[in-house]
Protein backbone atom coordinates (compact mmCIF):
# COMPACT_ATOMS: atom_id res chain seq x y z
CA UNK A 1 0.00 0.00 0.00
CA UNK A 2 0.81 3.66 -0.37
CA UNK A 3 1.47 6.34 1.60
CA UNK A 4 1.76 10.27 1.28
CA UNK A 5 4.58 11.67 3.35
CA UNK A 6 4.64 15.32 3.01
CA UNK A 7 7.37 17.46 4.52
CA UNK A 8 7.27 21.17 6.15
CA UNK A 9 9.89 24.04 7.38
CA UNK A 10 12.86 22.13 8.04
CA UNK A 11 12.37 18.79 7.16
CA UNK A 12 11.78 19.95 3.93
CA UNK A 13 15.14 21.37 3.34
CA UNK A 14 16.51 18.51 5.04
CA UNK A 15 14.92 15.93 2.84
CA UNK A 16 15.11 18.28 -0.27
CA UNK A 17 11.30 17.67 -1.39
CA UNK A 18 7.99 19.09 -0.35
CA UNK A 19 6.44 15.26 -0.66
CA UNK A 20 7.22 11.64 -1.23
CA UNK A 21 4.76 8.81 -1.78
CA UNK A 22 6.85 5.77 0.47
CA UNK A 23 5.70 2.02 -0.39
CA UNK A 24 4.52 0.62 3.20
CA UNK A 25 3.50 -2.87 4.46
CA UNK A 26 -0.08 -3.75 6.09
CA UNK A 27 0.25 -3.37 9.91
CA UNK A 28 3.10 -0.51 9.27
CA UNK A 29 3.27 2.22 11.95
CA UNK A 30 4.08 5.90 11.81
CA UNK A 31 7.33 5.17 13.65
CA UNK A 32 8.41 2.96 10.86
CA UNK A 33 8.16 5.41 8.59
CA UNK A 34 10.06 7.96 10.20
CA UNK A 35 13.18 5.33 11.04
CA UNK A 36 13.14 4.43 7.46
CA UNK A 37 13.38 8.55 6.90
CA UNK A 38 16.14 9.30 9.57
CA UNK A 39 18.11 6.38 7.81
CA UNK A 40 18.06 7.89 4.71
CA UNK A 41 18.52 11.71 6.15
CA UNK A 42 20.52 11.21 9.70
CA UNK A 43 19.75 14.85 9.97
CA UNK A 44 16.48 14.41 10.79
CA UNK A 45 17.80 13.22 14.18
CA UNK A 46 18.41 17.03 14.92
CA UNK A 47 14.55 18.16 14.64
CA UNK A 48 12.11 17.02 17.26
CA UNK A 49 9.92 15.76 14.91
CA UNK A 50 6.16 15.67 15.24
CA UNK A 51 3.59 14.02 12.80
CA UNK A 52 0.09 14.34 11.34
CA UNK A 53 -2.37 11.79 9.91
CA UNK A 54 -4.91 12.82 7.84
CA UNK A 55 -4.11 16.30 9.44
CA UNK A 56 -4.43 15.27 12.60
CA UNK A 57 -1.97 15.26 15.29
CA UNK A 58 -1.03 11.50 15.72
CA UNK A 59 0.87 9.25 17.64
CA UNK A 60 3.90 7.36 16.16
CA UNK A 61 2.55 4.61 17.22
CA UNK A 62 -0.58 4.54 14.82
CA UNK A 63 -0.85 2.42 12.23
CA UNK A 64 -1.11 3.26 8.53
CA UNK A 65 -3.67 2.41 6.03
CA UNK A 66 -3.69 2.81 2.10
CA UNK A 67 -3.61 6.03 0.99
CA UNK A 68 -2.90 8.01 4.68
CA UNK A 69 -1.54 11.22 4.04
CA UNK A 70 1.35 11.66 6.51
CA UNK A 71 2.97 14.67 7.63
CA UNK A 72 6.56 15.41 9.35
CA UNK A 73 7.80 18.61 10.55
CA UNK A 74 9.73 20.70 13.54
CA UNK A 75 7.38 22.01 15.98
CA UNK A 76 5.30 25.15 14.58
CA UNK A 77 6.50 28.66 15.01
CA UNK A 78 3.59 30.45 13.47
CA UNK A 79 1.37 33.85 14.88
CA UNK B 1 -8.25 31.78 6.75
CA UNK B 2 -4.81 30.97 5.28
CA UNK B 3 -3.79 34.00 2.92
CA UNK B 4 -0.99 35.28 0.43
CA UNK B 5 -2.56 38.76 0.36
CA UNK B 6 -2.09 41.17 3.18
CA UNK B 7 -5.90 41.90 4.89
CA UNK B 8 -7.99 45.52 6.36
CA UNK B 9 -8.90 45.11 9.68
CA UNK B 10 -11.82 47.49 8.86
CA UNK B 11 -13.33 44.70 6.48
CA UNK B 12 -12.95 41.84 9.19
CA UNK B 13 -14.43 44.02 11.71
CA UNK B 14 -17.25 45.02 9.44
CA UNK B 15 -18.21 41.65 8.37
CA UNK B 16 -17.88 40.53 11.95
CA UNK B 17 -19.93 42.81 13.18
CA UNK B 18 -23.89 41.98 14.38
CA UNK B 19 -26.17 43.83 17.05
CA UNK B 20 -25.45 41.50 20.06
CA UNK B 21 -21.61 42.43 19.79
CA UNK B 22 -20.39 45.31 22.17
CA UNK B 23 -16.76 45.01 21.95
CA UNK B 24 -14.32 43.71 19.38
CA UNK B 25 -10.88 42.54 20.54
CA UNK B 26 -7.89 42.13 17.64
CA UNK B 27 -4.75 40.29 18.07
CA UNK B 28 -2.57 41.33 15.23
CA UNK B 29 1.03 39.89 15.07
CA UNK B 30 4.02 42.18 12.53
CA UNK B 31 6.75 40.81 11.18
CA UNK B 32 9.63 42.60 13.84
CA UNK B 33 12.80 44.16 12.59
CA UNK B 34 15.44 42.31 15.00
CA UNK B 35 18.07 43.06 12.07
CA UNK B 36 16.09 40.67 9.53
CA UNK B 37 15.15 41.52 6.26
CA UNK B 38 11.87 39.75 6.18
CA UNK B 39 10.25 36.15 7.36
CA UNK B 40 9.37 33.13 5.31
CA UNK B 41 5.80 31.76 6.60
CA UNK B 42 5.46 28.24 5.50
CA UNK B 43 2.30 26.09 6.23
CA UNK B 44 0.47 23.14 5.77
CA UNK B 45 -2.54 24.97 4.37
CA UNK B 46 -5.36 22.05 4.91
CA UNK B 47 -4.45 20.73 8.04
CA UNK B 48 -3.86 24.53 9.26
CA UNK B 49 -7.30 25.51 7.92
CA UNK B 50 -8.66 22.45 10.04
CA UNK B 51 -6.70 23.53 12.75
CA UNK B 52 -7.56 26.79 12.52
CA UNK B 53 -11.76 26.24 12.49
CA UNK B 54 -11.22 24.22 15.67
CA UNK B 55 -9.52 26.69 17.47
CA UNK B 56 -12.37 28.96 16.48
CA UNK B 57 -15.23 26.28 17.81
CA UNK B 58 -13.22 26.21 20.59
CA UNK B 59 -13.07 29.74 21.78
CA UNK B 60 -16.93 30.05 20.75
CA UNK B 61 -17.50 26.80 23.34
CA UNK B 62 -14.82 28.05 26.22
CA UNK B 63 -15.60 31.74 26.29
CA UNK B 64 -19.20 33.46 26.20
CA UNK B 65 -17.91 35.28 22.72
CA UNK B 66 -20.20 35.69 19.75
CA UNK B 67 -17.89 35.51 16.96
CA UNK B 68 -14.22 34.85 15.96
CA UNK B 69 -11.98 35.31 13.04
CA UNK B 70 -8.15 34.19 12.26
CA UNK B 71 -6.38 35.26 9.20
CA UNK B 72 -2.82 33.98 8.70
CA UNK B 73 -0.63 35.17 5.64
CA UNK B 74 1.73 32.69 3.79
CA UNK B 75 4.89 33.09 1.71
CA UNK B 76 7.16 36.20 2.15
CA UNK B 77 6.78 38.83 4.41
CA UNK B 78 9.35 42.27 5.01
CA UNK B 79 9.36 44.00 7.88
CA UNK B 80 6.98 45.96 9.18
CA UNK B 81 3.95 43.63 7.10
CA UNK B 82 1.07 41.94 8.73
CA UNK B 83 1.76 38.55 9.59
CA UNK B 84 -1.84 37.69 11.47
CA UNK B 85 -4.89 38.99 12.67
CA UNK B 86 -7.46 37.32 15.41
CA UNK B 87 -10.50 39.23 15.58
CA UNK B 88 -13.11 38.21 19.26
CA UNK B 89 -16.44 39.82 19.35
CA UNK B 90 -18.40 39.61 22.65
CA UNK B 91 -21.28 41.54 24.38
CA UNK B 92 -19.16 42.38 26.97
CA UNK B 93 -14.89 43.22 27.04
CA UNK B 94 -13.19 41.00 29.18
CA UNK B 95 -14.32 37.97 27.34
CA UNK B 96 -13.32 39.52 24.27
CA UNK B 97 -9.65 39.99 26.11
CA UNK B 98 -9.28 36.14 27.39
CA UNK B 99 -10.97 34.06 24.32
CA UNK B 100 -8.24 36.79 22.11
CA UNK B 101 -4.98 35.94 24.32
CA UNK B 102 -6.39 32.22 24.69
CA UNK B 103 -6.63 32.37 20.54
CA UNK B 104 -3.09 33.26 19.88
CA UNK B 105 -1.35 31.49 22.34
CA UNK B 106 -3.36 27.83 21.28
CA UNK B 107 -2.33 29.20 17.65
CA UNK B 108 1.20 29.37 18.35
CA UNK B 109 1.03 26.01 19.69
CA UNK B 110 -1.08 23.95 17.43
CA UNK B 111 -1.83 25.42 13.89
CA UNK B 112 1.13 24.00 11.64
CA UNK B 113 2.69 27.01 10.79
CA UNK B 114 6.66 27.80 10.32
CA UNK B 115 8.29 31.16 10.21
CA UNK B 116 11.63 31.27 8.77
CA UNK B 117 13.42 34.76 9.86
CA UNK B 118 15.51 35.93 6.74
CA UNK B 119 18.33 37.73 7.23
CA UNK B 120 20.74 40.76 5.31
CA UNK B 121 22.78 37.93 3.67
CA UNK B 122 20.98 34.26 3.78
CA UNK B 123 18.44 32.37 4.58
CA UNK B 124 18.32 31.63 8.32
CA UNK B 125 17.03 27.96 9.21
CA UNK B 126 13.60 27.38 10.86
CA UNK C 1 -8.26 61.94 20.23
CA UNK C 2 -12.07 63.28 20.15
CA UNK C 3 -13.40 62.94 17.24
CA UNK C 4 -17.33 63.19 15.51
CA UNK C 5 -16.18 61.22 12.73
CA UNK C 6 -15.58 57.38 12.16
CA UNK C 7 -12.26 56.28 12.09
CA UNK C 8 -9.98 53.37 10.23
CA UNK C 9 -8.32 51.16 12.44
CA UNK C 10 -6.34 50.25 9.27
CA UNK C 11 -5.46 53.74 8.96
CA UNK C 12 -4.84 53.78 13.03
CA UNK C 13 -2.85 50.64 12.68
CA UNK C 14 -0.59 52.26 9.60
CA UNK C 15 0.12 55.18 11.68
CA UNK C 16 1.06 53.54 14.84
CA UNK C 17 3.64 50.80 13.08
CA UNK C 18 7.53 50.94 13.59
CA UNK C 19 10.46 48.62 12.93
CA UNK C 20 10.41 47.24 16.81
CA UNK C 21 6.51 46.85 16.90
CA UNK C 22 5.70 42.89 16.55
CA UNK C 23 1.83 42.76 18.26
CA UNK C 24 -0.51 45.39 17.91
CA UNK C 25 -3.73 44.81 20.18
CA UNK C 26 -6.71 46.64 19.46
CA UNK C 27 -9.77 47.26 21.60
CA UNK C 28 -12.72 48.32 19.70
CA UNK C 29 -16.04 49.23 21.75
CA UNK C 30 -19.31 49.18 19.23
CA UNK C 31 -23.11 50.49 20.00
CA UNK C 32 -24.65 46.96 21.01
CA UNK C 33 -28.17 46.43 20.65
CA UNK C 34 -29.79 46.35 23.82
CA UNK C 35 -33.61 47.49 22.56
CA UNK C 36 -31.90 50.67 22.26
CA UNK C 37 -32.12 53.05 18.76
CA UNK C 38 -28.92 54.24 19.42
CA UNK C 39 -26.54 56.37 21.62
CA UNK C 40 -25.93 60.28 22.79
CA UNK C 41 -21.99 60.61 23.40
CA UNK C 42 -21.68 63.84 25.62
CA UNK C 43 -17.87 64.94 26.55
CA UNK C 44 -15.97 67.33 27.95
CA UNK C 45 -13.61 68.30 25.31
CA UNK C 46 -10.47 69.93 27.14
CA UNK C 47 -10.46 67.97 30.02
CA UNK C 48 -10.98 64.55 27.96
CA UNK C 49 -8.42 65.23 25.96
CA UNK C 50 -6.05 66.09 28.60
CA UNK C 51 -7.26 62.91 30.59
CA UNK C 52 -6.79 60.75 26.97
CA UNK C 53 -3.23 61.99 27.04
CA UNK C 54 -2.71 61.31 30.61
CA UNK C 55 -3.56 57.71 30.10
CA UNK C 56 -1.54 56.90 27.51
CA UNK C 57 1.58 58.78 29.03
CA UNK C 58 0.46 56.47 31.98
CA UNK C 59 0.84 52.80 29.64
CA UNK C 60 3.95 54.33 28.35
CA UNK C 61 5.31 54.33 31.62
CA UNK C 62 3.24 51.23 33.54
CA UNK C 63 4.51 48.81 30.31
CA UNK C 64 6.77 47.81 28.04
CA UNK C 65 4.76 49.14 24.97
CA UNK C 66 6.16 51.28 22.18
CA UNK C 67 3.50 53.24 20.99
CA UNK C 68 -0.57 53.95 22.31
CA UNK C 69 -3.42 55.27 20.13
CA UNK C 70 -7.34 56.35 21.92
CA UNK C 71 -9.83 58.09 19.48
CA UNK C 72 -13.24 58.13 21.28
CA UNK C 73 -16.07 59.27 19.26
CA UNK C 74 -18.88 61.96 20.69
CA UNK C 75 -22.42 62.98 18.88
CA UNK C 76 -25.18 60.61 18.29
CA UNK C 77 -24.05 57.04 17.24
CA UNK C 78 -26.20 53.93 16.19
CA UNK C 79 -26.25 50.54 16.80
CA UNK C 80 -23.49 49.19 15.19
CA UNK C 81 -21.33 52.13 15.08
CA UNK C 82 -18.17 52.59 16.39
CA UNK C 83 -17.20 54.09 20.04
CA UNK C 84 -13.96 53.88 20.64
CA UNK C 85 -10.79 52.32 19.75
CA UNK C 86 -7.56 51.80 21.71
CA UNK C 87 -4.57 50.60 20.16
CA UNK C 88 -1.54 49.45 22.10
CA UNK C 89 1.85 48.71 19.91
CA UNK C 90 4.71 46.21 21.49
CA UNK C 91 7.60 44.21 21.12
CA UNK C 92 5.50 41.15 22.59
CA UNK C 93 2.02 40.57 22.95
CA UNK C 94 1.44 40.00 26.57
CA UNK C 95 2.20 43.44 26.68
CA UNK C 96 0.30 44.49 24.77
CA UNK C 97 -3.03 42.74 26.02
CA UNK C 98 -2.17 43.75 29.60
CA UNK C 99 -1.92 48.09 28.26
CA UNK C 100 -4.94 47.69 26.32
CA UNK C 101 -7.19 46.51 29.02
CA UNK C 102 -5.96 48.61 31.68
CA UNK C 103 -6.34 51.52 29.53
CA UNK C 104 -9.98 50.86 28.27
CA UNK C 105 -10.98 50.06 32.32
CA UNK C 106 -9.18 53.65 33.07
CA UNK C 107 -10.72 55.32 30.37
CA UNK C 108 -14.13 54.12 31.77
CA UNK C 109 -12.97 55.33 35.24
CA UNK C 110 -11.53 58.99 34.08
CA UNK C 111 -12.36 60.00 31.08
CA UNK C 112 -15.18 62.54 31.61
CA UNK C 113 -17.11 61.11 28.81
CA UNK C 114 -20.93 59.95 29.35
CA UNK C 115 -22.84 57.74 27.28
CA UNK C 116 -26.93 58.19 27.14
CA UNK C 117 -28.78 55.81 25.63
CA UNK C 118 -31.95 56.92 23.40
CA UNK C 119 -34.68 54.36 23.13
CA UNK C 120 -37.48 53.51 21.15
CA UNK C 121 -39.53 56.26 22.10
CA UNK C 122 -37.94 58.88 24.15
CA UNK C 123 -34.71 59.47 25.08
CA UNK C 124 -33.43 58.05 28.29
CA UNK C 125 -31.50 59.89 31.20
CA UNK C 126 -27.17 59.53 31.49
CA UNK D 1 -14.82 87.53 41.45
CA UNK D 2 -15.87 85.28 37.79
CA UNK D 3 -15.87 81.35 38.13
CA UNK D 4 -17.26 79.87 35.13
CA UNK D 5 -19.23 76.28 35.84
CA UNK D 6 -19.99 73.68 33.22
CA UNK D 7 -22.54 71.01 33.19
CA UNK D 8 -22.72 68.01 31.09
CA UNK D 9 -25.12 64.94 30.80
CA UNK D 10 -27.44 64.22 33.65
CA UNK D 11 -26.37 67.55 35.15
CA UNK D 12 -26.98 69.59 32.10
CA UNK D 13 -30.38 68.36 31.62
CA UNK D 14 -30.92 69.42 35.25
CA UNK D 15 -29.81 72.40 35.01
CA UNK D 16 -30.92 73.44 31.70
CA UNK D 17 -27.63 74.91 30.56
CA UNK D 18 -24.49 74.12 29.16
CA UNK D 19 -22.92 76.65 31.57
CA UNK D 20 -23.19 79.23 33.72
CA UNK D 21 -21.00 82.31 34.60
CA UNK D 22 -20.73 82.29 38.91
CA UNK D 23 -19.99 85.58 40.78
CA UNK D 24 -18.00 84.12 43.48
CA UNK D 25 -16.32 85.94 46.62
CA UNK D 26 -12.88 85.85 47.87
CA UNK D 27 -12.01 82.17 49.79
CA UNK D 28 -15.37 80.94 48.58
CA UNK D 29 -14.65 77.09 47.86
CA UNK D 30 -16.34 74.62 45.14
CA UNK D 31 -18.90 73.28 47.97
CA UNK D 32 -20.10 76.65 48.31
CA UNK D 33 -21.01 76.82 44.92
CA UNK D 34 -22.59 73.29 44.24
CA UNK D 35 -24.50 74.18 47.37
CA UNK D 36 -25.64 77.16 45.45
CA UNK D 37 -26.30 74.91 42.47
CA UNK D 38 -28.32 72.39 44.68
CA UNK D 39 -30.12 74.94 46.58
CA UNK D 40 -31.25 76.40 42.95
CA UNK D 41 -31.54 72.70 41.60
CA UNK D 42 -32.84 70.50 44.20
CA UNK D 43 -32.90 67.43 41.87
CA UNK D 44 -29.03 67.75 41.34
CA UNK D 45 -28.94 65.76 45.10
CA UNK D 46 -29.97 62.86 43.18
CA UNK D 47 -26.82 62.91 41.52
CA UNK D 48 -23.55 61.51 42.83
CA UNK D 49 -21.82 65.11 41.98
CA UNK D 50 -18.10 64.76 40.44
CA UNK D 51 -16.15 68.06 40.23
CA UNK D 52 -13.33 69.35 38.51
CA UNK D 53 -11.29 72.49 38.91
CA UNK D 54 -9.63 73.94 35.28
CA UNK D 55 -9.83 70.49 33.37
CA UNK D 56 -8.77 68.51 36.61
CA UNK D 57 -10.37 66.25 39.14
CA UNK D 58 -10.76 68.11 42.27
CA UNK D 59 -12.16 67.94 45.58
CA UNK D 60 -15.10 69.87 46.86
CA UNK D 61 -12.73 71.83 50.05
CA UNK D 62 -10.56 73.70 47.19
CA UNK D 63 -10.56 77.24 47.37
CA UNK D 64 -11.38 79.00 43.74
CA UNK D 65 -9.75 81.99 41.97
CA UNK D 66 -10.74 84.52 39.30
CA UNK D 67 -11.35 82.59 36.28
CA UNK D 68 -11.37 79.38 37.50
CA UNK D 69 -13.31 76.76 35.47
CA UNK D 70 -15.06 74.47 37.00
CA UNK D 71 -16.94 71.49 36.29
CA UNK D 72 -19.81 69.80 37.37
CA UNK D 73 -20.94 66.21 36.34
CA UNK D 74 -21.86 62.82 37.52
CA UNK D 75 -19.95 59.29 37.01
CA UNK D 76 -18.22 59.13 34.03
CA UNK D 77 -19.69 56.44 31.44
CA UNK D 78 -17.33 56.67 28.21
CA UNK D 79 -15.77 53.21 26.63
Amino acid sequence: MKVEVQFFARCREIVGAKQKVLEVEEGMRIKDIIDTLINEYPELKNVKLIVSLNHKYAEQEEKLKDKDEVAVFPPVSGG
Amino acid sequence: MITEEDFSIDELVKKMKKPEIGAIVTFLGVVRDEGIRGMEVDVYDEMAEEELEKLERDALKKFEVEAVEIVHRKGSLKVGENIVAILVGAKHRKEAFRACEYLIDELKERVPIWKKELNEKSEQTY
